[in-house]
């Protein structure tokens, strides 16, 4: 019972939806322009920081959030400028670079002073905001088979108001989707050139689109990070690839794909290393083992998904026939 | 409140958080043995309040795996565990400490060595001493030594940076001057030693210091082939370890090391082996141990398996206020049953929880190595740990 | 799709063809022809005004490369553009008459592509300034000089795959508000302009015999169907100046007879058309103005009649081959004997 | 037909496509209201559906296709080519009417679903494309025909890539057609102008000397001089003992050289007849051919 | 860390000032010593050979050393201050007091002694604070130099890089030294970023060369390249095989396993024309399976493949050895075999016409499948020796070798142009010797950034890598 309430807790985990959000942002980058952003992690990370910073020394809560996604535009502008030319698969490499610098300049001794250095910002200095604003009563509360503490941390609370975001990012997301702008971004994923030579500007929606991706990734860093601490090394490459993997398995270019493609992947984690705990004594293998298996059969898994479901679980299959 | 009432009655629940994947995998097999051994030993003296304790597992994997971290301790706590032994890293039990304590359950790391865990939360606790400590003994280590010129290869991890900052601190009131590595301190990802070798050779120290985890492997040696004398090293806990396998003979000889905890006898080693783990060495198996023996003795004295209770007795049965010395959870049990106050003393021979739940005082033991890359051990030192 | 929706040309010759097969084969399913743009019964045929106009104004203009001509649109001087050691464009003075049909024609490899994207903004060439209706175009970007009223089909077609064919069209539609990231949002503000554009889209869709296809991806349309949809597309913006690149390359001769008559029917609209073309016939039908371009260079310019005749660009373009029936044994004889 | 005649014709036709188109795109899906499936069999007698074929075994014979792209969507519909031993074949027909993926589906590129393919008797359905170039059958794509980030001398080089040992000689060849080939032999193809593109494409296939040759539109972007050129050395191949199979929108000079056409449309055979039959044929003029060539020739007098 | 940060200049201002407190001091305890040290000798402090702290002891240690580092021996060493006692220094320099009460101490050794070894005092001062980690040892040294203590200074206020100098050599040819050693310095860094380099191309190729025929990033690159050195782990280390044997053996397996994955994965994934991306997405699940495969069989930590340490080469201004030079020349000579390959044989054009147009290069009668399975073959088998000398040349290989250094592969080969293939090794060259020379100027903990840095500066100029070339527009 509680590893199915484990399982199904992944669901719509914090973790979960700061996924759903990262990819999300990273949907608009490439399901809908065709930026291969590599480089989702380095967005989140800046919005994490931006965050836990200004909370750090003081700032209310709003104008947290507000400086968080001030950075991750300016990032983004800043990697767009002189970046957007470039072809898809260098673009990629520019953005993974672009976050890993973030990282490692991050969590460089000589930034201690500001970012914590490699050590990060201890979640003491900058959830206590966000735990206070909750509304809900101190303790702990049971719904159905979930129990989770109200407010602290790993909460119901944050529960609440990341989902409340995945929703509004999904909402304004399928609004573009189904517009002349988000036509144009598709336009522009197909062959900027050919919507260029039609008079749209393919820089300015190309920027546009990297601003907002990249804002729906700040704010997946900060959801990230509120139950946690912030730790650079926690945001790095492995959770742009954990992103990427979760838009395509969900269905890039689908609105509600990223959202179920993050919960497939969490839910599919926990199920399999959970059931594994639990099915094979650690006296056939050692717990080490029994955990490396675990990621095996999830790796195992995920191969086995996108073979037998490449364009995702809610892609449209005739649009894979012309992938080229 | 609820997951403890339901704990109240019910038999004592050990949750573990181990890195048993991810880059500190390393270290997970000792401490399995160890908290293994300590449920064993103490079912085998007839549990905790008349009940066996059991033994619940997480794989909180590593910091590049936070997402990892926090699922582990969910997994864990949605077991009902009356605490929770670990994390490793000083790193993640950052990200993990606070949804546990939230629930009123302790946390006792047997590993987490970072001075900004002092002190953090009331529920919060260490058996293992902070990075000062053991700073403080290697600084004066080398001074002593008669090292006038130091290099120091630290990786840029909290550990890393933290404790070369002590280490510093000391050698530069012994006069020892840091000619490389003073701010400089290396990727922990880092796989190309050879840099940082040579311009350890170039600097003309006369001895190393290594501060890192098992990137020394790799980084020794390439020490060694830049010419870098490598019978003047000094290693701390995260390398520190038997490296006879791994090197010809005589690589190291001389070369120092110190270790948190009193120096364990190859009867803990053979116990821990007893279990059916494949262990090596004994890397904070001793912590480890003592951490569950520890909680279970709370549980026992306050006569409940409750987080509160035990939170409310660890400082107690490890001696905070006096009483009598045991060494075993049989012993201390047969004491507590008497009704007597107890003070216990394990194998790491660390001191009750100060203020901070951190262990007011603690071994340092200094290793050295033979011609055959064994760490021998050598002195230990103790003290007590500052809580400012 | 129920029986009953079946068109019903398609619906007769089914029946006919369980009749007697044999006999009803031969009967196409549809009479391509009929889909010209001749106008409806009972309206106007075309005015014909710009046109006269033009051919008032060129009849005038002397038959030489880099001549002046009354009322230019596009104006270049000295556009040079290197690729390594080779000068693909070298264009001294060359302009479009307004409104006029300009036929731009030379051997392969002679400039042309690179002369449009020079012209687009698409290339920077090396030297050279341009002006396009009194602005001046360089370091202009390719969407700017496409909102100018200056636009461009590509030889190579580009269409969006992965879109709707339909979506394709309206991507061409200028000035729709929706294309703002915010006012995106709101669909109240762009929903009335997006039915204008879909008309307009369908409109051209049906000329292009496009419409069956309107909601499939581009990406599955045949090679002479993406022709037409990046022809089509172009006219969605209702440009100044259009500058088709092989437009007609690929398509179906009948077709291609019918979508001249509706290229005319642009002058009449107030819109100048460039286009590149090999077929001759095509350039003597609806070119107003013919200019030659041979490695680089402008080597003629004029009324399509003197141009053709003339024996250099009979040697270099049109070759020895063009009025011969190549069934003829004679050639593949005279090509041995050359040999 | 005069023009007049045509013109009226073309409204009455125009306006009730309109409804007609209408009505059908409410729909659904079905392309042309075609699915094989549905559609009655057709009972043509072989000389009907190849007029004017030689006597004798074809040498390559497809008969009644039916393949697609996307399942459940067929493109063609029961289409069927002969090609005998030294023949030129021609296709024409509207846009999208199939041709492509005729030759597609002959070359194994295309799933043919039903329907007989055999290649001098042997059966080939969905044989894999290189096992049929061993076999002597060579193809000219219409897009997509040349590699671009390869040279031109490299892209001569993968047309020899089963007989490598004579490239030099063929090359040779190919550079006396197309000299611009032989000049910029070490261009990058992805950088040639669209007609140079194409004579990369022809030449490729030149180079490889195939038995069966299979050309999707060699001309279209070609200069006219270029592209009679082309049609000259087609039929200087196939005097040489090639059989040619040739998809033409220039479909007159192409009907010139054939030796027999076919019209296809929608996925299936309309017309078929001798070469100049068809090029003469008023109906296949007005549906297909159209008669620019004339209305200028009528305006220039 | 923010401590490391503040120590340095504070020490810088103190010092002095310490120094001189400390002379007071000296000169006010020798006096006080002389006058009450009969009354002070109720307690005594106990000489030892070596001392341990423990609850009841505290002790005041240290090694006595000329500048030079030469013990000196037989020196008397007097105690003074809470306790008092005199010990002389054993052969090796080293001396010891036991002290039981916490306190401050004053160790004396003869002035003259002090004078004759040119120490910059004779006495100092030690607090003891028996409980205290940090207090309750006193190491006390004099082998300071007044003249010394100044460079010491200064260049520990320099950077690090240039303390080479050592602190001995006088002031006067202090500037031309470090010169020379810098550029001693630099000659090593360029080296070791070349070897890497080099290294670095042979693991991209394999990659590079995925990438050119498929379009596919591969991500589970990395992993092959781990396999490559675990194998041969595997082979020196449990098989007990010579090195030559056990790297053949790793090659073996390495290119096998890219048969037996394009043959079960890429192989029916590219029958069922699945976009690229979502095939790099498959690499990722495999990279996931891979490593924790890794750690199922070999644990977590870090595998060497030779035990024994190769001895140095002295080339000019650079160190080196043996095997890090074979490496480097196995790897230069196996990227330009490769190269070659692609660019004059037969059968590496009709790569490249596969990454081009895989439909038109069957057309042209290339069995598409079977060049990329040759294709597959060769880039693991590529990984799996470049995993073999990574391993010995880095000393090492963990189950996550390959995948930490993934980053700067693909920045290699985006740097040099995605499929090209000396493009690998320029980028490769390129992205070694930044991330090593920037040491020089930087943090070493960010050098990788340093050389990521780079690859962004040349995309921009050169938006297609060195080597790649741009196709036209239109
Ligand atoms: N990016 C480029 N790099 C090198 N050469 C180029 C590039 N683009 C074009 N060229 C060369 O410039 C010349 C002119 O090309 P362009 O495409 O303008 O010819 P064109 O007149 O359009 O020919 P076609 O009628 O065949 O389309 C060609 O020889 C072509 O090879
Ligand atoms: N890749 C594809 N996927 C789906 N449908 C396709 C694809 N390619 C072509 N089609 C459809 O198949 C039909 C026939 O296409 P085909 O390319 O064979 O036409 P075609 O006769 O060669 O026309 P054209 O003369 O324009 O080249 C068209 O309706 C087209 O839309
Ligand atoms: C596992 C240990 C080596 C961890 C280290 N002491 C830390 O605090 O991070
Ligand atoms: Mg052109
Ligand atoms: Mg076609």
């Amino acid at each position: 019972m509680t590893i199915i309430a484990n399982i199904l807790g992944e669901l719509f985990a914090p973790t979960t939806a700061a996924y759903a959000l990262a990819a999300i942002g990273l949907n608009i980058h490439f399901g809908m322009t065709g930026l291969m952003n590599m480089g989702q992690a380095g967005f989140m990370l800046l919005g994490a920081y931006g965050f836990a910073i200004t909370q750090m020394h003081g700032a209310n809560l709003f104008s947290s959030v507000l400086f968080a996604l001030l950075l991750a535009a300016v990032y983004a502008l800043l990697l767009g400028i002189p970046t957007l030319k470039l072809g898809p698969d260098y673009l990629a490499m520019v953005t993974l670079a672009a976050a890993e610098i973030v990282r490692i300049v991050g969590r460089s001794t000589s930034m201690t002073n500001i970012t914590g250095g490699s050590a990060g910002i201890a979640p003491q200095d900058f959830t206590t905001q966000f735990e206070d604003l909750s509304p809900l009563p101190d303790g702990t509360s049971t719904f159905l088979i979930w129990t989770y503490n109200n407010n602290i941390a790993n909460s119901w609370w944050l529960r609440i108001v990341a989902w409340a975001l995945v929703a509004l990012c999904a909402f304004l997301c399928w609004r573009w989707f189904r517009s002349p702008w988000g036509r144009v971004l598709k336009g522009i994923r197909e062959d900027e050139n050919a919507v260029r030579s039609l008079g749209k500007s393919v820089t300015r929606c190309k920027m546009q689109a990297l601003v907002v991706g990249g804002l729906f990734g700040a704010l997946a860093g900060i959801v990230f990070v509120l139950p946690r601490s912030l730790n650079p090394d926690s945001l790095g490459r492995t959770v742009t690839f954990y992103t990427w993997t979760i838009l395509l398995l969900g269905g890039a270019a689908t609105i509600m794909g990223p959202i179920l493609g993050s919960c497939v992947l969490w839910v599919l984690l926990t199920a399999v290393k959970e059931t594994m705990r639990v099915s094979i004594p650690p006296t056939v293998i050692s717990s080490n083992q029994i955990e490396a298996l675990g990621w095996i059969i999830v790796g195992v898994a995920l191969m086995l998904l996108v073979i037998f479901r490449p364009q995702g679980i809610l892609g449209n299959k005739k649009e894979l026939a012309f992938n080229g | 409140a609820d997951a403890s009432a339901q704990a109240d009655d019910s038999a004592m629940v050990v949750g573990a958080l181990l890195p048993l994947t991810g880059t500190l995998a390393y270290l997970a097999p000792p401490e399995v043995a160890a908290i293994k051994l300590a449920v064993n030993d103490i079912n085998a003296a007839g549990g905790v309040l008349g009940k066996d304790v059991t033994e619940v597992e997480a794989d909180t994997s590593d910091g590049e795996h936070a997402d990892q971290n926090t699922s582990a301790a969910q997994s864990v706590l949605s077991k009902h565990p009356s605490v929770v032994i670990g994390p490793a890293a000083s790193g993640v039990v950052k990200n993990v400490y606070k949804s546990i304590v939230a629930e009123k359950i302790p946390v006792i790391s047997m590993a987490s060595t970072s001075m900004t865990l002092s002190g953090m939360d009331p529920y919060f606790f260490r058996t293992v001493a902070p990075d000062a400590v053991q700073g403080a003994v290697m600084g004066d280590l080398i001074a002593g030594d008669g090292v006038k010129k130091l290099a120091i290869a630290c990786f840029n991890d909290e550990y890393g940076t933290g404790m070369r900052d002590i280490i510093l601190e000391k050698l530069q009131s012994a006069g020892v001057d840091v000619v490389y590595g003073e701010k400089d301190a290396f990727d922990p990802a880092e796989t190309n030693y050879a840099s940082i070798a040579s311009a350890i050779k170039e600097s003309g120290a006369d001895a190393t210091l290594i501060i890192s985890y098992d990137q020394a492997t790799p980084l020794i040696k390439s020490l060694a082939s830049a010419g870098v004398d490598t019978h003047k090293l000094y290693l701390v806990d995260g390398n520190t370890v038997d490296y006879s396998k791994t090197y010809d003979a005589g690589l190291l000889k001389g070369s120092k090391g110190t270790i948190p905890g009193a120096h364990v006898d190859d009867a803990f080693l053979e116990a821990l082996k007893g279990t059916g783990t494949d262990v090596s060495d004994t890397t904070y198996a001793a912590e480890t141990y003592d951490a569950v023996i520890l909680a279970a003795l709370a549980a026992e004295q306050g006569g409940s398996a409750s987080g509160e209770t035990i939170q409310k007795n660890l400082a107690s049965v490890s001696g905070a206020d006096g009483g009598e010395q045991c060494d075993s959870f049989k012993a201390c049990k047969a004491l507590i049953d008497d009704k007597k106050k107890i003070q216990y003393s394990g194998k790491t021979g660390i001191g009750a929880f100060n203020k901070n739940n951190d262990p007011s005082s603690a071994n340092i033991g200094i290793y050295a190595y033979d011609d055959k890359n064994v760490n021998v051990f050598q002195a230990m030192q103790s003290g007590e740990v500052p809580s400012e | 799709m129920a029986e009953n929706n079946k068109p019903p040309v398609e619906a007769a010759q089914r029946k006919d063809a369980a009749a007697s097969p044999a006999a009803q084969v031969k009967e196409p399913f549809y009479d391509l022809a009929k889909w010209g743009t001749k106008p409806p019964e009972g309206e106007e045929l075309i005015s014909t005004a710009y046109g006269d106009k033009v051919t008032r104004d060129l009849a005038f203009v002397e038959n030489k490369p880099g001549v002046h001509k009354p009322d230019p649109i596009l104006v270049a001087d000295d556009v040079v553009r290197r690729f390594g050691g080779m000068t693909a464009v070298d264009v001294g003075h060359f302009e479009i008459e307004r409104h006029g049909i300009t036929a731009l024609i030379g051997p392969n490899g002679a400039g042309k592509t690179t002369f449009f994207n020079l012209m687009t903004g698409f290339d920077t060439p090396d030297t050279g300034s341009w002006r396009f209706d009194g602005r001046d175009m360089q370091h202009v970007n390719p969407e700017h000089v496409a909102r100018g009223g200056m636009v461009r089909t590509f030889q190579l077609t580009k269409v969006m795959s992965r879109l709707s064919v339909l979506d394709n069209m309206l991507l061409g539609a200028p000035d729709q508000p929706g294309e703002g990231m915010f006012r995106s949002l709101f669909p109240g503000m762009w929903r009335k302009k997006e039915r204008e554009n879909r008309e307009k889209a369908e409109a051209l869709l049906e000329r292009f015999l496009l419409i069956k296809k309107k909601d499939d991806f581009a990406g599955s349309l045949s090679g002479g169907q993406r022709k037409l949809l990046e022809m089509a597309r172009a006219l969605m913006c209702d440009p100044k100046l259009v500058m088709l690149d092989e437009p007609m390359a690929g398509v179906n001769p009948a077709l291609k007879q019918s979508l001249l008559d509706h290229i005319i029917s642009l002058r009449e609209d107030g819109t100048t058309v460039l286009f590149v073309e090999h077929d001759i016939n095509m350039v003597r039908h609806i070119a107003d103005w013919v200019t030659v371009m041979a490695e680089g260079r402008i080597v003629a310019e004029g009324q399509p009649k003197t141009v053709m005749d003339d024996p250099a660009v009979v040697d270099a373009y049109l070759g020895a081959h063009a009025d011969v029936d190549l069934g003829d044994d004679a050639v593949l004889e005279g090509l041995e004997e050359h040999a | 037909m005069n023009a007049t005649t045509a013109a009226t014709m073309h409204t009455v036709g125009t306006r009730h496509h309109k409804k007609k188109v209408a009505r059908e795109t409410d729909g659904g899906t079905d392309i042309y209201g075609l699915d094989g499936t549905k559609n009655a069999p057709r009972a043509m007698s072989r000389a009907e559906t190849h007029v004017g074929e030689p006597e004798g075994e074809p040498l390559l014979d497809a008969d009644n296709l039916v393949a697609g792209y996307l399942p459940g969507v067929n493109i063609l519909n029961g289409a069927s080519l002969a090609l005998h031993d030294g023949e030129i074949v021609g296709i024409i027909g509207p846009n999208g009417a199939g041709k492509s993926t005729l030759l597609k589906s002959l070359f194994g590129l295309v799933r043919i679903h039903s329907g007989a393919l055999t290649l001098r008797g042997q059966d080939i359905t969905n044989l894999r494309a290189d096992k049929l170039v061993a076999r002597g059958v060579g193809f000219v794509p219409q897009t997509e025909n040349v590699f671009p980030s390869l040279t031109i001398a490299e892209n001569m080089r993968m047309g020899a890539y089963q007989a490598p040992k004579k490239f030099d000689e063929r090359f040779d060849y190919v550079c006396s057609i197309f000299p611009k080939l032989g000049e910029r032999r070490n261009q990058l193809a992805g950088q040639l102008s669209g007609g140079e593109r194409q004579m990369v494409a022809m030449g490729r296939a030149l180079m490889m000397r195939p038995s069966v040759l299979l050309l999707d539109e060699p001309s279209a972007g070609l200069s006219p001089m270029m592209q009679d050129e082309t049609f000259i050395r087609v039929r200087q191949v196939n005097k040489a003992g090639v059989s040619v199979v040739i998809v033409e929108q220039n479909a007159r000079r192409c009907l010139q050289i054939c030796d027999r056409g076919y019209v296809l449309d929608q996925g299936r055979n309309a017309y078929s007849g001798r070469g100049r039959d068809l090029m003469n044929d008023p109906k296949v003029i007005s549906l297909y051919l159209g008669n620019l060539e004339e209305e200028v020739e009528k305006a220039g007098q | 860390m923010a401590s490391a940060y503040h120590i340095n200049p504070s020490r810088r201002r103190t010092c002095p000032r310490t120094a001189a407190r400390v002379a007071v001091f000296a000169f006010a305890a020798l006096i006080l010593c002389g006058l009450c040290a009969p009354a002070a000798e109720a307690v005594e402090a106990e000489a030892v050979e070596t001392c341990v702290p423990t609850a009841e002891y505290g002790c005041v240690n240290g090694i006595l050393q000329t500048v030079g580092q030469k013990p000196i021996a037989g020196v008397n060493v007097t105690l003074g201050g809470t306790e008092a006692g005199e010990t002389t220094t054993a052969d090796d320099g080293t001396w010891a007091f036991k002290v039981a009460d916490d306190g401050t101490y004053t160790v004396t050794i003869p002035q003259d002694v002090a004078n004759r070894h040119g120490f910059a005092t004779n006495s100092a001062e030690v607090e003891i604070v028996k409980q205290s980690f940090s207090k309750q040892r006193g190491v006390v040294r004099f082998d300071k130099t007044a003249a010394s203590d100044g460079t010491s200074k200064s260049n520990s206020a320099s950077t690090d890089a240039k303390q080479s100098t050592s602190a001995n050599a006088g002031t006067t040819s202090a500037a031309s030294s470090t010169s020379s050693a810098t550029w001693t310095r630099f000659c090593q860094q360029l080296y070791s970023g070349i070897i890497f380099g080099l290294l670095l191309g042979l693991m991209a190729v394999g990659m590079n060369l995925v990438y050119g025929t498929t379009g596919l990033s591969s991500f589970s690159h990395g992993e092959q390249v781990t396999l490559g050195g675990l194998m041969a782990y595997v082979g020196t280390q449990m098989l007990h095989m010579p090195v030559i044997v056990s790297a053949v053996f790793a090659v073996v397996i390495g290119g096998l396993t890219g048969l037996l994955q394009d043959q079960f994965i890429w192989g029916p994934l590219r029958r069922k024309r699945v976009g690229t991306m979502q095939q790099m997405i498959v690499t990722i699940g495999l990279s996931m399976a891979l490593q924790y495969l890794y750690q199922f069989f070999f644990g977590g930590d870090i595998k060497g493949i030779v035990t024994s340490v190769p001895e140095g080469i002295q080339l000019g201004p650079i160190t080196t050895n043996a095997p890090a030079l074979i490496c480097a020349g196995i790897a230069l000579v196996t990227i330009i075999g490769v190269t070659v390959f692609l660019y004059c044989t037969r059968l590496g054009r009709a790569t490249r016409a596969v990454s081009d147009n895989a439909a038109l290069a069957a057309a042209s009668g290339i069995n598409v499948d079977s060049v990329v399975r040759i294709v597959w073959t060769i880039s693991c088998a590529l990984a799996a020796l470049s995993g073999v000398l990574l391993g010995i040349y880095l000393n090492g290989i963990a189950w996550n070798t390959g995948v930490t250094l993934l980053m700067l592969m693909f920045a290699a080969v985006t740097l040099g142009g995605l499929g090209t293939a000396n493009g690998a090794l320029v980028g490769a060259l390129v992205i070694g010797i930044v991330a090593d020379v920037s040491t020089l100027v930087i943090p070493s903990d960010m050098r990788y950034a340093s050389a990521l840095a780079i690859l962004i500066l040349v995309l921009l100029v050169r938006p297609q890598g060195i080597f790649g070339k741009r196709n036209r527009i239109g």
